[in-house]
């Protein structure tokens, strides 16, 4: 065993060091601690200002723009952005289908797609779920009838993130019916902009407007558009299933923002004059979350340097999603603790009155991080796979 | 010895019941609780017709006396539907705090009756966590008249408050349980600036600064603190049946879900460990159920066993109560993370009652000393 | 709802309080609190003594022997008996076989063992587990032939508690096969003189003697001694499904002793001088535990209530026999935690040398507490049962 | 950075998991243990010769200077067979003590070394929960030497030493940090009265009482604490390495029960909530292990930091080999509870890991400090 930085990698972290010394605006502090995403227009700027330090895509090869970064250093820059505060860079472009067009998808397709989601010109959407296929992603009923150079899409898309704001989507339709149901399934890249595309707001309980659904009613997408072959959608997504374990690695090391987040707010809270944090019922909850944290992002640096060695770190990245989604209800359940009374304060009812410090952001985090254990593979999907594929029990 | 609800107390649950189906459907309930007090006058003016308002009113007090096992049903009927509205505040806490004052305040507490005023206690302050006994707020008198400075954290269904109880310090030391006096405050009383805010479940809370207000003093100078603390423990008892209302609800809802719900070309409801998620929220139903009969079963042994039972009641309602919701959210999936189902509703409102006069871990360390 | 006593059973309490005033030897205090039987001697000298006072069955019609005391008084009785330190009866006599006797049995098998149990000469131990038999009952393999006016047993039983103390065994055995597996089994009482039984003791985790294998060796059983008709022996369980929840009920009621337990050993042990039990980690826990020992009792008042009542408690009784064995596990755990770096101090290894206070006893009931979730219908099985039977769900 | 053993390190465990099974099978190690230190006899005079006895002596006192990533690929490779024996005190703690004496303890280390001398370390007193520091124990000088009073509550696998290494007060208070010298005790010394316990796990070990007993100071008098916090770290790393063995062992057993064992007429593995329990072990052992690595990664951030990693390790590794432990039995069922399956000997073994050298509470609140 060796954990000893190499002096390169350690220079390193020195540079990504400074660069995080200035630049993230304070105010975005507390709702990055409390695991929620920034507006769109912050989360933007916050990636242009990484693209134009050619930082734009940590997970991307050199030669479609990324940094090249070995997994280890990637770990670095996390460590040192979770430290600083800054917010995960938003995934859908950077990690769910920029790869797949750079591995999958025509020299057109990369050429338009690829510096685009890098600085962020571009934001895409994903058109995955439907109504009736959720956990059961390959029951989707989204048709893509070929008409001349055009796939004319109809259907209905479900927790279509941020489509309200998405300049593009990737979107997955049935071109063929297949006896086997996960043939058959096309990858198409759409423009929002194409008439006949609805969004309506979903409402959710952290009253935050992240998610849609989403209408397809003759929309025409090119043929060009079309990912890779047509019926092999489905592949595309399970080949990139190691990338998706660096994703949720990633997001992981971001826990100690809300381990910060808990603190400050168990330091400000007093009761009797004796600040939350001393008091030792409190100081052992944190204790004991932080310790899981520790466990979880020493899972996370295992992962990568597993990656950087070329050994497979089998079921470790479902385990990281499932530790990770506890963890964020467990830490954003212990801030709100930490506000006492006043995390029944989520909203002021008349103008000039202001919340507690740290609402409305821990409180949505809190209510935000209940949907972690359901979206990307439920926590129950989550067992199922570890179970199947790394410990070969069968149904 | 019976733990079921007698004809009567199973009567007006029903009635409850109908009550919230008919105000509160899911469909509108949203709707209504966005619109804020406007959002609740109908129902609230209904409840008055029915008498509601007067139920846990005492009967000297021109109330209609209802007991713990009333209060529970009513509680239990407005957690099934989830209605809103300040009535544990209003009707449980506040007149209970009143009867104090004896004649003198039997005017008020007619109008609370009547639906016609909404009368909150102003209980916790910064600095003392969920303790009855922390007031720092003190209480002077000016003239022929009580004055009042400091300042209120939370006031539970404080946002409509026509007037304030507001406990103040007339003797001892802030954390002292000696020394504690109650007043009347009006809301519209100059000095006094009240905050106002809605937490997750729709209900509207206070905040209030008091500068030299104005407020009459309710019964006798000082020693209230064992009224107040047996009034919240009263309260808490209408707050836990409505948690227990509430997990059974969307337990029933989940359930139903399960049985119909299609994943992979079969009910999601057959798969095992979906099972036996379920069976954990239905046992921590009944443990919460069981938790209300403790409650009921202590009344026999005085105030302080009674007081007793509420903290172990909280504390195992609070996390049983969070817990079911949590998981209802948890099967229903995205759908359940929606705002559209009731079922997220469920577990917001859950977060709040866990906290609602005292948290979890407020009342073990009661419990416990 | 209405939660008085009525002064009949107030008076019956005191009467129950007057007996178990007197006659608790103080040296069974620690095992029974850690949820320890004790040696069958004892036990026996206290059935015999509850059987003088005509309590020796406390469920039974007064018919059999028994008090025929409501579920109420029943619930007053085993509340006395814990707060007194009393052991919980044996049961495999009194509820397991007796009254299937009673129900079922012929006028001849009543007379010949009914007194037998209450006044425990007889002492009964139950043949049902096999090897691969466990949760599996119905799949039971060991056979009863008829030749003459015997059957002749032949097979291999697993568990079979207190089987080297007993001097009788009731037994499943298949008497013919049948479709249906479950059919064909039939119920034979079993002198365990006759000669072909062998016992072999099965060394367990805490360390005490308490099961065996047995093994049937053309075991020869008279037709007289089977229970009920032939190939029916399976429904009889089944039908005292709800005497069964009594049984777990009555158990969970004893918890409050484990709490006794706990608590007298963090009164006893101090750090830094403070006993323990003022330690505000400990307190929490403490209270933690008895607080769902308090919703525990509470669900076991309730299905006497119900049963006093005539309303079907429905599911109760599982849940009861899962949270009782979570409980007895949680508390025996806290107890031994108690208990400090002593705790690793279970039996001297010179002669003079005495224990801590409470050891071995804390730690065997920490031990036992192991398979309180696994007997009598482990806690998976519970879930399911209560699943399926009383939420509806199918497989 | 690599988290895995280096090649040496891996020839290692894997000589260390030959000599387990071959000394250790299942079917023998019970009646071995039973035999108390003569059952332990040969396999002990084995590992001399292999010279493991040595391999965590520093190399300044004629040990092999083995690191923690040695240490703990010999605890792993304990823990996956159940090797019982002094290991860990005798060879990591009571070396690491002793060395604190120069070379006038080179003669005992060496005699460890090849394994003819049981040395063990008296650190937990009556009164002082799992506290090093908190040391009642006096030391005083008469004549040419120091004579020693007090007691001590567990020696943990004491009970064969020959030699007991014996914090006691040359000045400063029971709770101080300071004033703590270190003497050396011979097991016969009259005036000691040694009282022998065996555990769950079949360690031996002994609680002292010191009457007027002679010791022999090790080292400078009094700020030994610094010495054997940090010892008792390392010691730890080794048991800890130990658990993690042990339940990457047991929770393999169980999967391969759950394969093989068919209930209902299907292996038992097919059934979800135990696949999902089965899960649930195996995140536990890779969260147990990433605690390892955590200990690893701290070495190079300085003793206070290595020693939190430790706590935070003893907390999360004691947690999850519990629990691992328990789900192994409850998996197995019955025959899980039985003696004659390993299957419950890792769980006692993982319940007394839990608590030697500081129990979960202990070390979360060390952690937080």
């Amino acid at each position: 065993m060796e954990f000893e930085l190499d002096p390169a990698d350690l220079a390193f972290r020195e540079e990504v060091r400074d660069f995080f010394a200035t630049g993230i605006p304070p105010e975005w502090r507390t709702r990055v601690r409390a695991g929620l995403r920034l507006h769109p227009e912050e989360l933007i700027a916050y990636q242009k200002s990484l693209a134009e330090r050619g930082w734009g895509a940590p997970t991307w090869p050199v030669e479609y723009g990324g940094t090249g970064w070995s997994p280890i250093r990637q770990y670095i820059f996390w460590t040192e952005a979770a430290a600083a505060d800054a917010p995960a860079q938003f995934h859908q472009g950077l990690e769910l289908i920029g790869p797949i067009i750079f591995t999958y998808g025509s020299q057109a397709l990369k050429d338009r797609y690829l510096p685009g989601i890098i600085n962020a010109d571009d934001w895409w959407c994903q058109g995955y779920s439907e109504p009736n296929a959720g956990s059961d992603l390959a029951s989707l009923r989204t048709r893509a009838v070929r008409e001349g150079d055009d796939y004319v899409l109809n259907g209905q898309k479900a927790w279509t993130s941020y489509g309200h704001v998405a300049s593009h989507c990737f979107v997955l339709a049935r071109t063929s019916d297949e006896p086997k149901r996960q043939q058959g399934i096309s990858l198409l890249l759409m423009d929002m902009k194409t008439p006949g595309i609805t969004i309506r707001p979903v409402a959710t309980m952290d009253e935050k407007h992240h998610t849609n659904e989403m209408f397809l009613d003759d929309v025409r997408v090119p043929v060009a558009q079309l990912v890779g072959e047509e019926g092999r959608g489905w592949e595309y997504g399970k080949v990139l299933l190691d990338r998706e374990r660096m994703v949720t690695a990633s997001v992981a090391i971001f826990l100690v923002q809300t381990v910060k987040g808990i603190r400050e707010a168990a330091t400000r809270r007093t009761i009797g004059g004796v600040p939350l944090i001393d008091k030792p019922g409190f100081k052992a909850k944190l204790a004991q979350y932080e310790i899981e944290v520790i466990a979880l992002q020493t899972m996370v640096l295992k992962v990568m340097a597993d990656a950087a060695a070329g050994v497979d770190s089998g079921p470790l990245g479902s385990m990281i999603k499932l530790r990770w989604s506890q963890l964020s209800q467990a830490g954003t359940a212990l801030w709100v603790g930490a506000l006492g009374p006043q995390a029944a304060h989520f909203a002021p009812l008349d103008n000039g009155y202001a919340l507690p410090a740290d609402m409305p952001y821990a409180m949505q985090g809190a209510l935000y991080a209940r949907v972690t254990s359901i979206y990307g593979g439920s926590s129950e999907i989550q067992h199922n796979i570890i179970a199947q594929r790394a410990l070969g029990l069968k149904g | 010895m019976r733990f079921t609800y007698s004809d009567e107390q199973a009567m007006l649950l029903d009635s409850v019941l109908r009550f919230g189906q008919e105000h509160f459907p899911p469909t509108e309930r949203h709707r209504l609780i966005q619109q804020g007090r406007s959002g609740e006058a109908a129902s609230w003016a209904k409840m008055a017709e029915l008498g509601w308002l007067l139920l846990p009113i005492a009967e000297e007090c021109g109330g209609l006396g209802g007991g713990i096992a009333e209060l529970m049903a009513l509680g239990e009927g407005f957690g099934r539907n989830l209605v809103p509205g300040p009535y544990v505040a209003a009707c449980v806490l506040a007149p209970a705090l009143l009867a104090r004052g004896g004649d003198g305040q039997y005017d008020l507490i007619e109008q609370i009756g009547t639906g016609e005023t909404l009368v909150a206690a102003a209980l916790l302050e910064d600095d003392g966590g969920y303790d009855l006994h922390h007031i720092a707020t003190r209480a002077a008198v000016a003239g022929d008249h009580w004055t009042l400075d400091g300042a209120k954290a939370h006031v539970e269904d404080g946002g409509d408050a026509d007037w304030f109880i507001v406990p103040a310090r007339t003797g001892g030391e802030t954390a002292d349980r000696t020394g504690i006096s109650l007043f009347l405050v009006a809301a519209t009383v100059p000095g006094l600036r009240v905050e106002r805010f809605r937490g997750i479940d729709g209900h509207r809370h206070a905040r209030l600064e008091l500068d030299g207000v104005a407020g009459q003093l309710i019964g006798a100078e000082g020693n209230a603190l064992a009224d107040i603390e047996a009034a919240v423990a009263r309260a808490n008892c209408a707050y836990l049946a409505e948690a227990v209302g509430s997990m059974e609800a969307v337990s029933a809802i989940t359930l139903e879900y399960l049985r119909t719900r299609e994943q992979f070309g079969r009910p999601i409801g057959s798969f095992q460990v979906l099972q036996h998620r379920m069976v954990d929220m239905t046992v921590a139903c009944e443990e919460a159920r069981a938790m209300l009969c403790h409650i009921a079963l202590s009344l026999a042994q005085g105030q302080a066993q009674f007081q007793r039972a509420v903290s172990a009641a909280k504390v195992r309602i609070g996390e049983c109560g969070v817990y079911v919701g949590q998981q209802a959210v948890q099967l229903h999936g995205g759908v359940g993370f929606s705002d559209e189902l009731i079922v997220s509703h469920h577990l917001k409102r859950q977060m709040m009652l866990a906290i609602a006069h005292g948290s979890v871990d407020h009342h073990r360390m009661r419990f416990a000393a």
